[in-house]
């Protein structure tokens, strides 16, 4: 698992990639668990999954935390470049609902 | 019945790290049946669930010993997991979509993915005996002759 | 000797299909060290010459179980193999290149492969026994934690 | 393990792709040997190995047995493009120096 984030305004762009379960799900949200602690102004979140190959319902949850800490800001999460498999498993649990899906940062950019 | 074509049987520790290596171990040897790779993909998520299952919920804070079989039939692929953990009270309630006993960090989805992606999940447990989940996935296109 | 990080126990039959099966699964248990890809590469020869030794030589044309466990330390991999089939006369005589008791088939480089990409390599086996083939990787460049 | 094979000429020219070990050996043995029982004219063999990403010793067994049977023909076995660590166990076994290696197929014909 490897996550790079970079600020734009008031929203987080995090990039993930490999394989998101109980292991890994920890570090996700370590990591982003930081950069909104650090910068509060932070009230929007877009994860880029194009390179999550593997994601199961630990690093659904860790998302779904994510979600809620940003809902409390305010502000949005959305979901951007899930591959089939990883699109299958958020439709399965509903968080495609509440986490609206987009083909790339710049659509879900404008979106916010 | 018939008997097995190919077995496997591995234990390890509940750690989290053994989550990964259990998923891909299972992948591994399921293919040898004439799986697709979503029904592969499929095949770890459910073994994901099992196995996180018994580090998360089995044995508490602790760890204990995880005992993983794989047959390989002609037409289908049988997991069975089993840990001497806990054990879960009732069954029917586990496998309800968004029960959890850990809601603060889970999300009650674990057994609803196995039941998904699964073609069949029988689970037998009792309260301090441990918990042996049994998992069933049939090959849709089965090559002519078990090649 | 400090206790394992991490390790795994595992039972299949004597079967061609399992070489790639071990072999895999070996490595994908072995990256949870900071081995680089080239010495993944070379616990899957090792393993795969182990395994298939297990599979030509134990149980001659029959099938027997073969035991693989692995422990992960901070520094090394351990790796057993275990048989019970029938067992080395002489194991200086095994090691040595170009030795094979099957000369039709075999190169007889199976042992020697083990012994140039494992750090160590030990055998103990009896006539009618069976065999167990003990082989170490260390970590050229341990992670500072054991992370 | 893929294995195909056109013949040209007097050679046979056999590109494998995958793993070959105890299992997938004997498909190659066979698939070679039955073009060289087919097609009597048939003296020399260039293997393509580039994409082999595994050989163990049964993998050499097998090459080494295709050997015997072209030098009873009076021809050569050359392979070709060899990845590192496929080369590295060529090399530990001795089989390179009666073999030789080429970096292409082209190269290893002109080498006839
Ligand atoms: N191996 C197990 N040992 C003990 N309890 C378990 C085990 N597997 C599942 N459970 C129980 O069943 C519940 C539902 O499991 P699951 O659907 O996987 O959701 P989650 O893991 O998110 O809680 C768990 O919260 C737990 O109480
Ligand atoms: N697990 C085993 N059980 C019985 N005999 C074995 C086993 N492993 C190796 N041997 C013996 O040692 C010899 C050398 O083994 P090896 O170097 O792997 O070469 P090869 O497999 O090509 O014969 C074998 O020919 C066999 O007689």
């Amino acid at each position: 698992m490897e996550i790079h984030h970079q600020r734009r305004g008031t929203t987080l762009l995090v990039t993930m990639k490999g394989e998101l379960d109980l292991l890994t799900a920890p570090i996700f949200r370590a990591q982003v668990d930081q950069e909104l602690e650090t910068f509060e102004r932070l009230s929007s979140l877009i994860l880029d999954l194009g390179k999550v190959d593997f994601i199961d319902s630990s690093g659904l949850g860790a998302i779904l935390g994510r979600y809620k800490r940003i809902r409390q800001r305010g502000g949005k999460l959305l979901l951007v470049n899930a591959q089939p498999q990883v699109q299958k498993i958020l439709e399965l649990s509903g968080l495609d609902k509440i986490m609206p899906l987009f083909p790339n940062a710049e659509r879900a950019l404008e979106h916010l | 019945m018939s008997a097995a074509q190919n077995h496997m049987r591995m234990e390890f520790p509940s750690l989290p790290e053994n989550v990964a290596f259990a998923r891909t171990t299972v992948a591994v040897f399921a293919s040898q049946l004439d799986f697709t790779l979503d029904e592969l993909d499929e095949i770890k998520v459910a073994t994901s669930e099992a196995v996180s299952n018994t580090v998360i919920h089995a044995y508490g804070k602790g760890t204990g010993t995880v005992t993983l079989c794989c047959q390989i039939f002609p037409d289908r692929l049988e997991v069975e997991l089993v840990d001497e953990g806990i054990g879960i009270e009732d069954v029917d309630k586990a496998l309800e979509p968004a029960y959890t006993t850990v809601p603060e960090e889970r999300m009650g989805l674990g057994l609803v993915f196995i039941n998904e992606y699964m073609d069949v999940l029988s689970i037998e447990s009792k309260p301090g005996q441990g918990t042996k989940v049994h998992m069933v996935k049939y090959v849709k296109a089965p090559k002519p002759d078990g090649v």
